[in-house]
Parts: C-alpha cells; structure tokens; sequence
C-alpha cells in the first residue's frame, strides 16, 4: 500500500508540473510596456514554487516506501538534525524566497501603481455598468460633461448621465461601448462605477483593476501592439456578471484618429 | 485548601429522557455528534450544488430534469438561467466555509474530543454549549430557507460584496428577501460560534485534569484551543458588519452604500457609504476564517499521524508554536483579498510580506511531518491514508498562495480559476481530509465499531485522485486568465479550453460519487461494524482510556491524573510500544 | 462541606448551606475559575465587537456626508446613573464578602444596594430610551445622517447588554432573597466585572458620540 | 344613481356586439399623430459587447425612443379611449413580445389589463427582462436561450417601462389599458380607432418621452371623426 501510495504521489508530482513545463496553457500574449515585469515574475515563482512542490511530493513518496509495513521490532530513527534543521531550513529557504519575491517582485506593482501617468496621457473614462462598460472621450474641447446620475437614460444611449442641454462640456463627449486607443500611446483610464463593483480586465495589458462605487480610481497603461483584445469583468456584480466585457481596440495613431472623427459626427 | 474535591462533582446530572438524551442535550459528545450530522447534511447538500454549477458551467443549455421542481424562475423547463447558477454558487460557498469548514474540524470533534482529552466531565458551560448548537442550526435553517422563498437564494457570492449585497431588489433575483435571509442567518451564526469559542477557551484553561499541563495536552487539543482564540476575534467582527449590512437592507441607512448610485434605472437612496469598508471588516473575519477551516485538521493530522507513525514527531513544541503564530499573523493579511480593490498601492505592500510570511511556518509544519515519517513505522489505515493525504494536498494548495501573496502577480492571477484552485485545495479539500482522517480514526471511539477498511481506502483513493484531477486543472486555467464566477464560457477566448472544463465536471462527479461510499460506510458501520475495543490504535490519549463509547460523564467517577505527553511511543510500555498519558508507570526507551 | 448535599454545581464556600457554615477563605472550584475565565473571554470578544463598529465609524467620519450631531442632554444624566450603579453594586459585593449567614446583617446589607444597582440599571434604561425620542423630536432618525446611525446602533445594542446584565441581577437577587437556598458567589463576582465592563464601555461609546476626530 | 349600470351593460354589449359582428358599426375616430420642433437625434446603438446580436445587423440598430417618419410624424404612441367607454374582459389572444437581435419587438406592447402577455426569446444570447412598474407587481426574469417563453399578466392599467438587465440597451414598454379600443401609431404616425358607440369620449395620446395629450371628440352615429395630437419636440 506504501509503495502504490509513493507511485501514486510521483504520478500527481510528474503530471502536474508536466503541462507546465510543457507550457501548454502558455499565457496571453503581453502588449503591454509593463507586461514582461510580471511575466518574469510570474516564471520565477512559478520556478521556485514547482521546485518545492516537486520535492515536497516526492520526499512523501520516498519516504512512504521506505518507512510503511516495517516490522513492530525495526529500529525506529529521527531525522539527522531533527526540528531544528527544519526550522532552520524554512528560515532560510522560505524567508530568502519571501524576501527575494517580496522586494523585487514589487517593481511590477510599482510601475503600475507608484508611477503617475504621463501629463500628455490620452485620458479616457470607463463606466462599468451591470452588465457592460461604456467608455468616453472629452472631445475636441478636451473636457469631459459632467455625470448626473438622475439624467441616465439608457433607452436614449445616454449611459453617463450627461446633459448636454445646460452642459457645454457634455455636448460633444464621445461615447463608445467599445474602448479604441491608438498603439504605443499611454492612457490614462479612469473608472466609474454607475452601480455595483466590477472589475477591469485585460489578459494582454497584464491589468486588473476594480471599479469601486463611490471612489473613482484610474489606471494607466500603453498598448503595443495593434489588434482587438476583450475586456472582461473579474468582480462578481450580478446576474449577467459572465456576459459582461468588451473589447479593447488598439489602432494606428491614423485609424485612431479616422474613429475619432467618425465618432464626433 | 485542598488537593482536589475528593467526592464526585458533576457538572450536571444525568440525562433522562429521549429529549435531553438526543437533542437538548447537555453532554459535550452528543453536541460534537449533533453538529458533525449538521456538518455532514450541509457538506452532501453543498456538493450537490457543485455538481449543478459544474454540470450547468460546460451545458450552459443542458436541461437538468427535475430542477424546474427546485425552482420555477431558476430553472424553467429545467435550464438553469445565469442567476441561479449565482445562487447556487453563492449558497455553495456560504454552506461550505460556514457549515461544513467550520464546523466538523472544529466544532463537531472539538466538542466531542476536546473536554475528554484534557481530561474534563464536559465543558465548562454545557448549557452554552446546547445553545451554540441549537443556534447554530438555526442559522442553517434561515439560510435553507433562502431555497424555497419566491425570491431564491442571493447571488452575490459568499464574501457579499456590498453595494450589491446592500441596496435590496434593483440589485437583481434573490437579493430582495434571499440577501436578507443570508445576512440573518450569518449573525446568527456568529453568534452561536461565539458562544463555542468561549466556551472552548474556557474549558481548555481551566478543566484540565491534575497534571494535564498546557504542553501536555495533545496537538488537536492545541489546534482546537488556538482556533477558538482566532474565531472569538473573527466572528466578533463579523457579527458587526452584519448588523450593518442588514440595516442598510432594510433601515435606509448607508454604511456601505455611496451616494449616487443607479441600479434597474432607478437612483438607489443613499449617500457617502464606503463599499471598502465592508471588505475590510468581511475579510477581517474572512482570512481568519481559512485557519479556523484549517488549523483543526493540521492538529488532528498531527495527533493521528504520531499515532500510526508509531513515533512522536520531530517537536511537538515546534509544531504548537507554528500554528500559534499561523493564527497570530493570520490577523495581519487581511488585505491581501483586496489588492486590485482599489485599497491604497502602499498598504497592498504591507499586507503582502505578512502574507508571505505565514508561508515560513506552515513550511516549518509541512517539514516537520514530513522529517517525522523519516525512520517510522507507518501503519497505512484509512485514517493514516487521509493524513498522509492531507500533507500533500497541503502541500500542492499552499504552494500556490505564493503567486497570490504578490501583489503584481495578483494584478494577473486576481479573480480567476488560479484562486478557485487554490483555496479549494488549501482550505476545503485539505481540511477535509483532516476530518474524513479523525472521522475513520474516532469512529470506533464514537460509536464502538470500527468502519469498514476496505470502503474506507476505496474512498481515500477515488478522492486523493478525484481532487487533483478536480483543482489541479484550475491553476492552469488561472494562468491563461479563465475568470471565476462565470456562469458559462460565452467569450470565445475561452472555446479552445472548454475539453479542459468537462473533463474536470465528469472527475468533479466521480470524486463526488464516491462520497457515498463513506456516507454508506459511516452509517453501515454505525450499527453493523465490526465492534471495537477501548483502545484499537494503541494511542496514548486520555480518549483512549475511557470504554467505547464513552458513559455520559466520560471518565465515571475516576478523576484521570497524568503522568507523560502524548508522545510516548515506540518505548517499553506495559501495553505495547507506547505508554498511556494517564499511566503512572516509568518510561523505559525501547533499546535501538 | 462533605455533609452539604447541595443541588446542581458544587463549588467555593457557600452561603446559607444548611449548617450555616461558616466559609473559609474564597477557594474557587475548576468550575468557578472556569465561569470567571469565562466572562472575561466574553468581555474580550464584546470588546473587540464595538471596536469593530468603532472602526466603521471612524472610517464613515472621513466621508464628507458626515454631520456632527449634538447629543441628547439626559445621556449626562444616564452616565451618572451608571456610574452610580457601579458603586452600589460595589457596596453590595463588599458587605457580602463580610456576610457569614444569608440571614446577617451583612447579607441584609448586600441586598438592599443590589435592588439599588437593579433599579439604577433600569434607570439607565429609560433614560437611553428618553434619548432615543430626544433625538427623533429634533429629527434625527436612524437613516438620517451616518452620525445618528451609528449612535442608534452603538447605544441599542450597549443597552442590550446592560439588560442581560440586569437579568444577572435578578437572578442574584432571586438566590439571595430565597433563604435556605445555595448560593454561588463566583456569579456575584462575575456579574460584578460584568457590570463594571458595560459601565467603562458606555463611557467610552459616549465619548466616541461625542468627539469628533 | 341606479340607471348606471343599465347604461354600461347596455354599452358593453353594444361593444360587444360591435366586436361579435366585426363590422363598421358606431362611429370611428382617425387621425395623427406629429411633432414640432427638432427632436433628439437618435443615435446608433453599439452591440459591440453582444457579438451574437451585434452580427445580424449590417448597419447599427438606431434607439427607438423618438421615431419620426416622414412629414412629422411620430411613431410609438400609444392612442387610447381614456374616458367615456366601459372596461372591456380581456381577450383570449395573448401579447406577444419578442426579443431579436437584443431588440424589444415591438418597442411599444400595447395589450390589455388581464390580458395573458407572451415573452419570447428568439436570441442566442439570455435575455433578462425586468418591467419597473410603479403600481403593478415587479417581476425580474431571466431567459436563456432554449427556455419556454415567459407568461405574465398585469391587473392594473399603467405604462410600463421595461429592461433587459444584461443589454442596457433593450428598453421597451408595456402599455397596458383598460378597454380594447386602442391604437399604436406606426410609420406616418396615423391611428384609427372604430367601433365606438354614440358617445362622448376622451382620447389620449400617450408617448414614452413626450408625455400624453388629450382631447374629447362627441361620436353620433356611425360618423369617423378625424382629429390630430402634435408633440412638442426637444432636441436633447
């Protein structure tokens, strides 16, 4: 039975490391200037952590096979070094681990929360709404109308509560369900929950980043690559929680530009 | 003053009659039983649940005949609508991490074992003790209750996260009356826990028997008494923000609920409520809450490995110390549930070196019970099997929280199938096994009749496997970004993945499946079991010492004096290899 | 004491048993250093409940819908009714540890300022109530602003506790009332801190209403 | 007064009658329905999030709060006896409201106060639908693809305004009256409302964002009045 259990334990320790070394659920690609940080990251744990699962699983199962229907008389041993060594082990393995992942590990986390946006940023606002993210451009005047959440008229494609009658601002505001920057530009977007908490998710940007109702947060990144990726909602707000995304269009500064016009007409 | 009372001192009188014998009993072992069949009610129910949602996940169109009886608006015709997947979900893990995580480990064996092998009558409040059972099947009933309203069960997950947990109707189905319902019952709960809690601590410091020092006290004892501690200050808190959360429900006023908000078209009433705040005091309780999950079964694992390993482990102090600050830190990571929820970036930092701190003593755990296998003589039970188990999935569970206690990796990794992996191994599945293995290994003491061994290893395996080919797949899921909580795949980002997801549904059945056999082989052997002596294991514990099962005040008239710790075995004893912790006699090392 | 067949839990010294023994210096059974243990986990996890909604509070003060309201004048005169309590109930423990006999003066004593302490409590009772409608005549419901929420919340559910305090009382009054009765005095001592601790934190919860930070 | 219900029975079978027969009998009130002034300028709705839904449209889908057709005329409003005739019993026939292509059809349900009202699902995609009635029962369903359509009735005239939860999008409503005689202007904005006994009758015009107007037409005979209901139009 120790012995089957042993097999056992090394068949669970081979397979699972098995469609990872073999890389077979390889993530999204990064088009993101911050992307690679977390991806190193990300293989360095994942380095470190499959050592100690390997090697926890196969001591197991060493020891299984060694140490089960022994006879009631065999010598019974301890450990050389006994619980001191492990502690000491776990001190020193585990505690360089934590720091090392720990202190370095942050750079990624810094570059996405401790750096602010550039001033020359596109600035662009995302309402997540249940169960769909509006986004909106400020227009040739640069400003964006304010939200009055009494004015929402969703049947009248007004999912911001604008009110161009008395708001200049507001007028020429560009409102699009799908969210279009151009390549190699940084975007400052900021997130504005109409109800409940959702969440801002973008495989390829590396980004993740709740609406939170009532506070008003931002997140900004630079798309490097042309192409149409989804956005996806990771906060769990309601029944059509698994229908709410939309897309992320990144264009040439031209097409961009051509969209926009369109957009303001 | 004198030595001990001499005469015998009852801490009450023997029951009489069916119902302070069977329900409103007073005695610690009825309690224990009482809360592991609630456990066990709420455990086949929750899985159920999960074969639905996993059945539902991969045919989203499927018709699951008969589930239109369970509810019409759920289910019309049979197919589920997105809602009540949520619904299922959010009753999954609520009946899960509530009734069954937090009660079997801890408050199920606790019970029973806890006051016997510290050599104790009862507890030391029993009327208590009666209430926080009866009070906690009262939550479970008001939360039961969400199934059959109209309304059906909330859909906001477990965690509750406010505004959509708070504002009432325009937040969706079920979170009109179904919410509320959810909110009552978990004060409720928190309530009757601590009620346990108190009760635990006391009795744990002050109804030791003479010579039953703190360090003698065996390690699930010490497992159970560190988790009271931790659950008297998590449901303490939690209790609190119920409170609130109800009373934004139902009173108009706006503790979580900003202003400003627009739900069904319709302006919500409140104004300058913090959602945060609500995430602060729920994961205050929350991480905790995965200790209290975990802790009992690390201690019974423990005391059953010494058990069949014949040998006590590397330090039993190292162990004791590890868990306590296990609990102590637990209380410092809080945060680390809400790094990407707009918390301020520095204090994501913060939370994230404690939480990769705790890894340092479960490390310290996990090695120590592997360095104690090195040179046994392990006997493989049923009850063995589940523990060896255990380590391995702790092993394979805890691993992955070192993704997630980094906050850049979580800006990845947050909110997908990568933490679903993780915490179902860790916490559930791990702490399972803790209590499938106390289960096999005090079931003769329970009921005195063994279980039946050959079921029993049946089941070990189906589920050892069953579970890594079940949770295994979610972290690779996790990596490519398969978000959690989705009713069904309808991106076709995820379409090439789906193969991966119904081969996970049909193990996720099987492994299922097989927890009949235990629950046929739990009741089989209740009556039909092969009868057991007062000590089959040959375990040095007071529990040991007492006929199985035990009379309604455990040790009689005797007051049990002890001698040693736990650990005395593989020495020249008069009985075997091991030496009683209540025998008088002189260890003599066996000679090797 | 081996004579005494006392019913229910056996423990420390008691008053009254038959022989009208007279107690030898407080010895605790396991039982009463349990109980006293007990209410002081208690008192821990009550603690750590009103920190929790203290930290609500202090978190909901920085939200600028936040309108400092002005407190109802009776709660001055409610604190002093819990303060007064306290030192009844002080008095009453006082003269009963000096007591022998349930029938001594001592006892006689005890009992007098424990109906005291219970009719204060009650007082205190009224009084929050009397605050309560206080602050609906000047307007302030439960939902009107975060500031009368919580002082609505804090003082109900304090007042909740300061009632299964009275209850205790009560029943000491019962057991001390009955002559020929056992009586178990770790209770007293216990419902003591217990009433002490509701006391202090009223205290603090008023001044938490109080001052804004 | 105890002649009423004499009369009102009398009227009833009289509509009765008039529907038993199905022909030209009592008079018939025709008319239009216009607006002045510059309406809102209905933008294209973007179905990006629904691919499903947003494949079956080669140019975007226009919202359907304001339609205007040619010459001023204004679609979706509701015309209705608000006065002057008798509760009629619902009709056997149901209502019936289909969700195509993440769209209300119609965008306006008129149907009667009991009256069985049928909600289908002809999408891929599920729908929710979540009417926010004001003085009838709330109700919020969900409708995956595949499921037996929704059956519902209201007892209380109101007009309901009507959303799909997870296409914020889909608005439509539910007018639900008091008798049959009633019409929904369509393209160029005309209605007709016949079989009405002699009588005097108030006739509203209700629209979704223009409010309602009323007028009182006297019908003798077997005579078709024509009369016209004219909005005023906002741009924003």
């Amino acid at each position: 039975m120790g012995k089957f259990f042993a097999v056992v334990l090394v068949l669970v320790a081979v397979l699972s490391a098995y469609p990872i070394i073999g890389n077979y659920f390889p993530l999204p690609e990064d088009i993101s200037t911050h992307g690679h940080l977390i991806d190193s990251q990300l293989h360095d744990t994942m380095l470190e952590a499959g050592v100690a699962f390997i090697g926890a699983q196969l001591v197991l199962a060493y020891f299984l096979f060694a140490f089960t229907g022994r006879k009631s008389d065999a010598p019974l041993k301890n450990f050389p070094g006994g619980a001191k060594l492990m502690v000491i082990a776990a001190f020193l393995l585990v505690g360089t681990e934590v720091l090392a992942l720990g202190a370095f590990g942050q750079k990624a986390w810094a570059t996405v929360y401790f750096t602010a946006p550039k001033a020359d940023a596109l600035q662009i606002q995302s309402q997540a709404e249940q169960f769909a993210f509006y986004f909106r451009y400020p227009g040739p005047d640069g400003k964006f109308g304010a939200i009055h959440p009494d004015k929402i008229d969703e049947g009248n494609q007004n999912y911001f509560g604008l009110d161009p009658a008395n708001d200049v601002d507001a007028r020429d505001d560009i409102v699009s369900g799908e969210l279009v920057v151009p390549v190699n530009r940084e975007v400052n977007l900021m997130l504005h929950a109409k109800d409940f908490g959702h969440s801002f998710y973008v495989r390829e940007l590396r980004i993740q980043q709740d609406f939170v109702p009532g506070l008003d947060l931002a997140v900004h990144f630079t798309a490097t690559k042309v192409g149409k990726y989804e956005i996806v909602c990771t906060q769990l707000c309601g029944l059509g929680h698994y229908n709410m995304k939309a897309y992320l269009n990144v264009k040439s500064q031209d097409d961009y530009d051509k969209w926009l016009k369109e957009q303001s007409q | 003053m004198h030595e001990t009372s001499v005469e015998p001192v009852h801490v009450h009188a023997p029951p009489q009659g069916f119902w302070r014998k069977h329900v409103f009993s007073l005695d610690h072992k009825v309690i224990g039983k009482q809360y592991y069949a609630l456990a066990l009610v709420a455990v086949f129910t929750g899985m159920f649940l999960s074969w639905l949602m996993r059945i539902h996940m991969v045919w989203p169109d499927a018709k699951i005949h008969g589930l239109e009886l369970l509810s019409k608006n759920g289910a019309p015709g049979g197919v589920m609508t997105p809602e009540y997947y949520l619904s299922l979900l959010t009753m999954h893990g609520t009946l899960m991490v509530f009734f069954v995580l937090t009660n079997a480990p801890f408050a199920a064996f606790g019970n029973y074992f806890l006051p016997i092998q510290i050599g104790a009558e009862d507890m030391a409040f029993p009327r208590f003790n009666m209430m926080s059972f009866w009070t906690t099947f009262l939550a479970w009933f008001v939360l039961m209750l969400a199934f059959v309203i109209p309304d059906g069960p909330p859909i906001a997950g477990w965690t509750e996260y406010t505004p959509l947990s708070a504002v009432g109707r325009d937040a969706g189905p079920g979170m009109q009356w179904g919410a509320s319902l959810w909110g009552i019952s978990i004060a409720i709960f928190c309530i009757a826990s601590l009620l346990g809690a108190l009760n635990f601590i006391a009795t744990t410091l002050d109804l030791r028997a003479k010579g039953m020092t703190l360090m003698r006290m065996p390690l699930c004892t010490w497992a159970w008494f560190i988790t009271s501690c931790i659950a008297l200050l998590a449901f303490a808190v939690l209790l609190p923000a119920c409170i609130l959360l109800i009373l934004d429900r139902h009173a108009g006023t706006s503790f979580f609920i900003p202003g400003g908000l627009v739900a069904s078209d319709r302006l919500q009433p409140h104004s300058g409520g913090s959602p945060l705040l609500w995430q602060h005091l729920f994961w205050f309780f929350g991480h905790p809450e995965v200790y209290i999950a975990i802790l009992p079964s690390m201690g019974i694992v423990s005391h059953i490995l010494i058990n069949s390993m014949r040998k006590p482990l590397l330090s039993a102090k190292v162990v004791i110390y590890s868990m306590m600050s296990i609990g102590f830190l637990s209380y410092m990571v809080w945060g680390h549930h809400m790094f990407v929820s707009g918390m301020n970036p520095l204090s994501s930092l913060t939370f994230s070196f404690p939480t990769l701190t705790i890894t340092i003593p479960a490390t310290i755990l996990t090695l120590i019970w592997l360095g104690s296998l090195y040179g046994a003589r392990i006997q493989l039970t049923s009850a063995s099997l589940f523990a060896i188990g255990f380590i391995s999935m702790f092993v394979s569970g805890g691993i992955s929280g070192f993704f997630l206690a980094q906050p850049s990796l979580d800006i990845y990794l947050h909110g997908t199938y990568f933490v679903v992996g993780h915490f179902h191994m860790v916490m559930g599945v791990a702490s399972l096994f803790g209590v499938f293995a106390g289960t096999y290994f005090w079931f003769p003491k329970m009921t005195g009749r063994y279980m039946n061994e050959t079921i029993g290893k049946l089941h070990f395996w189906i589920t050892f496997i069953g579970t890594y080919l079940i949770f295994m797949p979610m972290h690779y899921l996790g990596l490519i970004g398969n978000v959690r909580r989705y009713q069904s795949f309808v991106d076709d980002y995820m379409s090439p993945y789906l193969w991966l997801h119904k081969d996970m549904t049909v193990a996720a059945l099987i492994t299922g499946a097989a927890q009949f056999l235990f629950l046929y082989n739990v009741i089989y052997s209740r009556f039909k079991g092969a009868p057991a002596p007062e000590n089959p294991w040959n375990c040095t514990s007071l529990e040991w010492s007492i006929p199985s099962p035990p009379p309604w005040n455990n040790f009689g008239d005797r007051h049990p004096i002890v001698y040693h710790d736990p650990y005395q075995y593989g020495v020249k004893g008069s009985q075997g290899d091991f030496v009683m912790q209540d025998s008088p006699e002189q260890i003599i090392a066996s000679g090797d | 004491m081996a004579s005494t067949v006392a019913p229910a839990v056996q423990s420390a010294p008691r008053l009254g048993s038959r022989n009208g023994a007279v107690p030898v210096s407080f010895v605790g059974s396991s039982a009463d250093r349990a109980s006293r243990s007990g209410i002081w986990v208690g008192i821990f996890a009550i603690s750590m409940s009103f920190a929790a909604f203290s930290s609500a509070l202090f978190v909901r003060q920085g939200t600028p819908d936040w309108t400092h309201i002005v407190m109802p004048s009776v709660l001055y005169l409610n604190t002093l009714l819990l303060l007064a309590s306290g030192v009844t109930l002080e008095i009453s423990r006082r003269s009963l540890t000096a007591a022998t006999l349930i029938e001594s003066d001592h006892a006689r004593r005890a009992r007098i300022w424990l109906l005291a302490t219970f009719a204060l409590g009650i007082a205190f009772c009224a009084g929050q109530y009397i605050a309560w409608q206080q602050l609906r005549a000047a307007g302030f419901y439960l939902a009107t602003n975060p500031n009368s929420s919580f002082f609505y919340v804090l003082t109900f559910i304090h007042v909740l506790h300061v009632l299964v305090g009275v209850a205790a009382i009560v029943y000491l009054l019962g057991r001390l009332m009955a002559s020929h009765s056992t009586f178990r005095r770790s209770l007293f001592e216990n419902t003591a801190v217990y009433w002490h601790f509701i006391g202090v934190l009223w205290i603090y919860l008023f001044l938490l209403c109080l001052v804004k930070l | 007064m105890q002649m009423k219900p004499a009369v009102i029975t009398g009227f009833a079978l009289l509509a009765a009658s008039a529907v038993a027969l199905a022909g030209p009998s009592g008079g018939t009130v025709t008319g239009k329905v216009t607006y002045e002034g510059t309406p809102a300028k209905m933008k294209p709705i973007d179905m990006s999030k629904e691919p499903s839904c947003a494949k079956m449209y080669t140019t975007p889908p226009m919202a359907e709060t304001v339609v205007t057709g040619a010459s001023n005329s204004l679609e979706n409003v509701v015309v209705y006896v608000s006065a002057g005739i008798p509760d009629d019993a619902a009709p056997s026939t149901a209502a019936t409201f289909t969700q195509k292509g993440c769209r209300y059809i119609p965008h306006l349900l008129a149907f009667q106060v009991n009256q069985e009202l049928k909600i289908i699902n002809d999408d891929q995609t599920s729908h929710n639908i979540h009417p926010l009635p004001k003085i009838n029962r709330e109700w919020n369903k969900s409708q995956p693809p595949g499921t037996p359509p929704i059956v519902e009735k209201y007892d209380k005239p109101e007009f309901i305004p009507v959303k799909c939860n997870v296409h914020p999008w889909m608005h439509g409503t539910f007018a639900v009256l008091k008798n049959s005689h009633y019409a929904v202007t369509g393209d160029g904005g005309s209605f007709s409302l016949a079989n009405l006994p002699p009588g005097k009758y108030t006739i509203t015009a209700w629209h979704e964002s223009y409010g309602d107007q009323s007028q009182d037409v006297t019908i003798s005979g077997t005579e078709s009045k024509t009369i016209t209901f004219v909005f005023k139009a906002k741009p924003y």
